[in-house]
């Protein structure tokens, strides 16, 4: 039978497949091809909808802002301009702790940073939709979920310098923060394996009749782990009441979407394999981001199961402190991102709400940025990285276990301490 | 007092502690309906319900994982992984997330949870089903790692693993499950109805962790076993006629050093035993601790038998397993030295 | 704002969702909502046809043979009468082998067995469809790819006796064959693994430029593993000249396939998620499963890349010889399935076309089963795990590396070799 | 000779080896179009096109069974984990298969490949950029693993590793990549250029696997290290005086027993520094085996200098990192045991 086979038409000879960015150093960028549904295209589905009743959500982009600033569509929400306004500095908190923190690092009080810049409606919007006893699983970009969360931002500075104040008593890297009380699991340096623990963590929550969700946070170039295979295999079996956030801000370090999404058309439709109810948001509009959010939560905690959300955005700035994305993408990419920048947009519908002004806007940033100086400057009165209050050596032997073995008594006093 | 076997003293230690504590959930594969393919969670989820006891996909990442979060959550799980030798697509979840998350959060979260793991050959069960992987989990700080040589045993520590506030691997040598071996394969099959230690308490009772057992006194050499080389260790000694004393150290991080020196300052000569492959395997970090801290005690150096730095192969499963002859002889060598 | 969210109606508390099979011991089958479309039904897309394109064949099923025993539809191939008969050899023959060796494990003459009773098709169909220099990446129940690639009997059983003539020098437990020069990958004990390296195998032909393509087997419950996830990414991203199989039997172990499934309708729609095409097909249907596979070989011949395929069949036997089913799923399942048995079906089909009878068949069944026994005498003569003549303890120490590092030379000379 | 870092030898390396053999392939995360985040792949795309060197998805597993399959293929992959400490999700694949494969298949199959691995701390990365987990890499029989301390041997031992016919672990300590590091940390960082192993032969060279280096002779005591603490044991030997033989081990499997037994035999003393941490780490496997072929030519026991059982601290860091005082301290000790 192999002749059979073998008398198929000559064929070329293979080749490697390689997925190429659209746009390199040198290059202009095009973003034509990328497709923008007009805000508020996008139907809103029953919660209790099935992942086949929402299949073209996976491909299309929730969003809510229109290009004169009007919030239109079926996904506007309840939102009032009070708190509107409070997500706006939910926002400009996040960009102003980012930039000190980043000049920080620079001057070398710290060691690492890693900023939120275009991303900041992702974690700021999406926080104010969970209720208290939540828990988010999040990745290192995620700040907005504690500063739209009330976590007192000293606590955040004091860790990134690892002073003697630093709640995580200086034994994480700068920004993986831990906050239970908010919410907010510790954050992995090994991407992915937060994914499957929110699983586990909703599945908590149902075996014990509670009425607590989870939120699991990934991005777009972590999706590849295996981590997030376990975490759809579990979420969909067990119907987890979990949302499932990807955020897809186009990079992964040096290495453009193309390359973890392959083939797929979205990340979003990831779910379509499990029967996840999967959609795809403007992760750069505040009240689209707020909605989905919020309708993601509901049909979690009603028994509805999972929810995948993928956010549409882009990483404005370098991956961390120890990277320079010119090296790699064309340097003209963030201007021409055509979901804009989330604050500017915000503010524009404020302004045209008739909630805000430019001037006010000027006045607010200005006030932001003393309130970040401000506490900056009682974190750096306790220490930083390189100003010589660190926690003590002892510590490092705390904690490993909660009694302490003979071993590490005995390697403590070693050590000296 | 009743007879038990190794499967029913581990079933009984699940099955006390789920009524003790209702925030124990115990999954695995196999392990919801049917009761695990060695039968160790059998008859739980019909006494308990399927929301405490369920059957897992095939994703040992996944029910690791899941069991942090739940961890995380405020339950207590303990999950089977169906072979130790499938650990391996959970050890990101193990080394870097079970084993660190009160580390590095500061206490902020913990992860209570055991992960129990049949383990060691003996069965012909080939390379991917007879693996002893215990170093590559005592290397890892924040683990525990447990590994019970009988069935009164098996039943405390895994009660102490399950009350334990971190994250504890329990190692069952799957080889004991129905009986001591030897490592006399030629032999007949002996069953724990016939050993004392097949007869267990049947209420609820802890041994607690970190404390090793001695198996028998002796004066002339410490063998230091765990696992189904005590058995070995036994019958070597027997056939050997050796004055050995033998500790089973039951649990291998925290090590029961105290008892180690005591042993060894009174016989001055040691014997390491276990099935795992030799290079950098535990009975490494024994002989490391063991003249780093009773050099001047020994008498010869100390003296390793284990399995080869091979796979474990199917043919030669008894080419493999460390024998009592090659104990045996070990125990000699280390005795002329 | 989190009054906004507390505002949400009154929620009730939510449950853990486990799902459950049909048929657990003492129950009656049921399989009336298992839907089977008419053979012929489904449509046959082009070879370069994208996974939009044929979304609907991950929920359908691709049947050829009808209940006549006819063959019908786009699917039907070119398989002359002689083929099929060869066909029907290969299921008989793989049938009487996995009796014997039952037999054999049950007689103490080995220590473990896996048969593949009621999946023969799938494996003795898809071998004739590939080419020679093509490599399957194989799990244990697909000894049909041996048997229909030609591989001798003797070799099977000589590896399964772990006798002095394994090719394997016993090393392996029974049934993890390696057979590179038949396009046979080393079983591995560990499931799911051999999926991505597939993968790796499928990428390092199209870098090469060369026409070999790679063919993956996974089971359906050990589709959970996160190396499926790992193949679908690699294999999405590098466009992989590889056909990716998915054989679901119902069962893993006493685990049915809904816990693997979860909330996705097929384990074929998986593929989804990366833009996969991605197809079912009736797994005891010897002509349909013929017709797929050629198909999904020749598209990833013709480099467009990799296709799911969905075998949906029946494990009639136990998993293992160390498993008894009647302990977790209803004795008269087996007897109920609504595919029917492979051999009786492609029997049926030749008996219309008017080449076999039913007096040909049982006559055909005898001299196979002679034949496989012939074979077995020969193996045991040379032995058995049981009889003494195994491999030498020497061996196990070759070939851990291309030449032996000095501790493993010492090591053996302490074994005594 | 041209002057290079250990990332330039590195690099070199790579396009020598896919410069001479053609099956040669290179990938991972970040490594195609930007040349790796540590740069060790820099214009490789660019010279020898996307079908040899191209970027991963971020997953290690991925990355490692793929280059399995093409190893098999015929191929030899060379692929590059990030941080040795995301090794965790690739560990099945290292361990049940590509350590295994030959073994299993009766050499039907074999896989050689080589996973690079950058390792160590000394850079303020925290518990997850700081790790070196070559213990759970040696217990695995069918491995091989190299850990160079030098741009000069960097670049030997992994042309020798791509053409080894197994798998190799080529672990790179980071801190090593810009110049030697002694644990100094509040001195001037020091570059290759004054360094003589900083001067690189530009042609093809290997070094083969298996063979330490004597980086300093002497009599007193024998210190084995590799990586970075090849250079903690410079600057302690500086500091202390003492006429000590500092043994790089280069490749710990296979182990070259004999120049640490030649040495031993010499001195009498044996000290072991690793960065990992201690329980089961490298050093137990040299203390063991040292004593074991040794015993009667010890007048000390085998003393450990290590990273502690800990997770690696960020602000701790150099309370974490074995520093010279430290190994110092312990040399001494030993010296006056
Ligand atoms: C298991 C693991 N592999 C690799 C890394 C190194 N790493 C850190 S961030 C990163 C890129 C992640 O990209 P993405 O998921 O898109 O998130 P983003 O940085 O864009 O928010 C990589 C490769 C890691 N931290 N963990
Ligand atoms: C990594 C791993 N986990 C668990 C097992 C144990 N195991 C062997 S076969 C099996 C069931 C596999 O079911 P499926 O994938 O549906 O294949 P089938 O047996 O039905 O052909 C399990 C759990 C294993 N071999 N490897
Ligand atoms: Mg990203
Ligand atoms: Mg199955």
């Amino acid at each position: 039978m192999a002749e059979q086979v073998s008398s198929y038409p000559e064929i070329a000879p293979l080749k490697l497949h390689v997925p190429e960015p659209g746009c390199r150093p040198g290059d202009t960028p095009d973003f034509s091809e990328f497709e923008i549904p007009r805000a508020g295209a996008v139907p809103k589905p029953e919660l209790d909808a099935s992942a086949d009743d929402m299949l073209d959500l996976a491909f299309s982009i929730i969003r809510v802002l229109n290009k004169e600033g009007e919030a239109v569509g079926p996904w506007v929400d309840d939102l009032s301009p009070d708190d509107l306004k409070q997500g706006l500095r939910h926002m400009m908190l996040l960009r102003a702790y980012d930039t000190r923190m980043m000049t920080a690092q620079r001057q070398g009080k710290t060691s690492f940073y890693m900023q939120h810049r275009g991303e900041e409606a992702v974690s700021c919007a999406f926080q104010v939709a969970l209720k208290k006893g939540d828990m988010n699983f999040p990745t290192y970009r995620q700040a907005g979920l504690l500063i739209a969360g009330g976590y007192p931002m000293e606590k955040m500075m004091n860790q990134i310098y690892s002073n003697e104040a630093d709640p995580l008593h200086g034994r994480q890297m700068p920004v993986l923060f831990s906050a239970k009380d908010y919410g907010f699991f510790s954050i992995s340096g090994n991407l992915g394996t937060q994914y499957i623990q929110a699983v586990g963590w909703a599945m908590a929550s149902a075996i014990r009749h509670d009425s607590k969700i989870a939120a699991a946070w990934v991005g777009d170039g972590a999706t590849a782990e295996g981590d997030i295979h376990s975490a759809m295999v579990f979420a969909s079996t067990y119907k987890a009441p979990i949302v499932m956030n990807i955020v897809n801000n186009q990079w992964a370090i040096s290495t453009f979407q193309g390359i973890a999404r392959g083939g797929a058309g979205t990340f979003a439709s990831r779910g379509h394999g499990f029967g996840i109810p999967s959609v795809r948001v403007d992760g750069n509009d505040y009240l689209a981001v707020y909605a989905v959010a919020k309708w993601a939560a509901l049909r979690a905690r009603s028994g509805f199961g999972p929810t995948i959300i993928e956010y549409v955005t882009y990483r404005a700035g370098g991956h961390s402190s120890s990277d320079d994305p010119s090296a790699y993408r064309g340097s003209a990419e963030g201007a021409a991102w055509p979901l804009g920048d989330p604050i500017e947009r915000l503010k524009q519908h404020l302004i045209t709400l008739g909630a805000w002004t430019e001037e006010r806007h000027v006045q607010a940033e200005a006030e932001v940025m003393d309130e970040v100086k401000f506490i900056q400057k009682q974190a750096e009165a306790i220490g930083t990285l390189t100003s010589g209050h660190l926690p003590s050596g002892r510590d490092m032997f705390e904690g490993v276990y909660e009694i302490m073995p003979p071993h590490l008594v005995r390697q403590r006093r070693e050590a000296g301490y | 007092m009743v007879q038990m076997t190794m499967i029913s003293a581990i079933q009984n230690a699940h099955d006390l502690a789920m009524e003790k504590d209702d925030r124990v959930v115990v999954y695995g594969e196999d392990v919801g309906f049917f009761g695990g393919v060695f039968r160790c969670t059998a008859g739980l989820q019909e006494k308990y319900g399927k929301n405490r006891c369920f059957d897992a996909p095939i994703s040992e990442n996944g029910i690791v994982g899941s069991a942090i979060g739940m961890a995380a959550y405020g339950l207590r799980p303990v999950i089977e992984i169906q072979f130790a030798d499938y650990m391996y697509p959970a050890y990101d979840q193990i080394v870097s997330e079970a084993a660190r998350i009160r580390h590095r959060s500061n206490g902020d979260f913990t992860c209570p949870m055991v992960i129990r793991m049949p383990c060691g050959g003996g069965i012909f069960g080939g390379q991917t089903h007879s693996q002893s992987p215990e170093a590559l989990l005592t290397h890892v700080a924040g683990l525990k790692t447990v590994m019970p040589s009988n069935p009164v045993d098996a039943k405390g520590l895994l009660l102490a693993a399950i009350e334990d506030p971190d994250p504890v691997i329990f190692l069952e040598p799957k080889r004991l499950y129905n009986g001591p071996f030897d490592g006399h394969h030629e032999k007949p099959i002996v069953s724990w109805s016939k050993h004392e230690l097949g007869a267990v308490e049947e209420d609820y009772y802890v041994t607690p962790l970190g404390k090793a057992a001695i198996r028998r006194s002796g004066e002339a050499v410490t063998i230091l076993s765990y696992g189904t080389m005590v058995y070995v260790a036994e019958a070597a000694v027997e056939e050997t006629g050796v004055d050995a004393e033998i500790i089973d150290l039951r649990t291998l991080v925290p090590l029961d050093l105290e008892t180690i020196e005591t042993s060894i300052k009174k016989t001055g000569r040691c014997v390491i035993v276990h099935e795992a492959t030799k290079t950098s395997g535990f009975g490494a970090e024994l002989a490391a601790l063991v003249q780093e801290e009773l050099f001047y005690h020994l008498e010869a150096p100390v003296a390793r038998v284990t399995g080869w730095d091979t796979p474990y192969p199917h043919a030669q499963e008894w080419d493999y397993f460390p024998s009592p002859q090659r104990l045996g002889r070990k125990i000699i060598e280390t005795l002329e030295n």
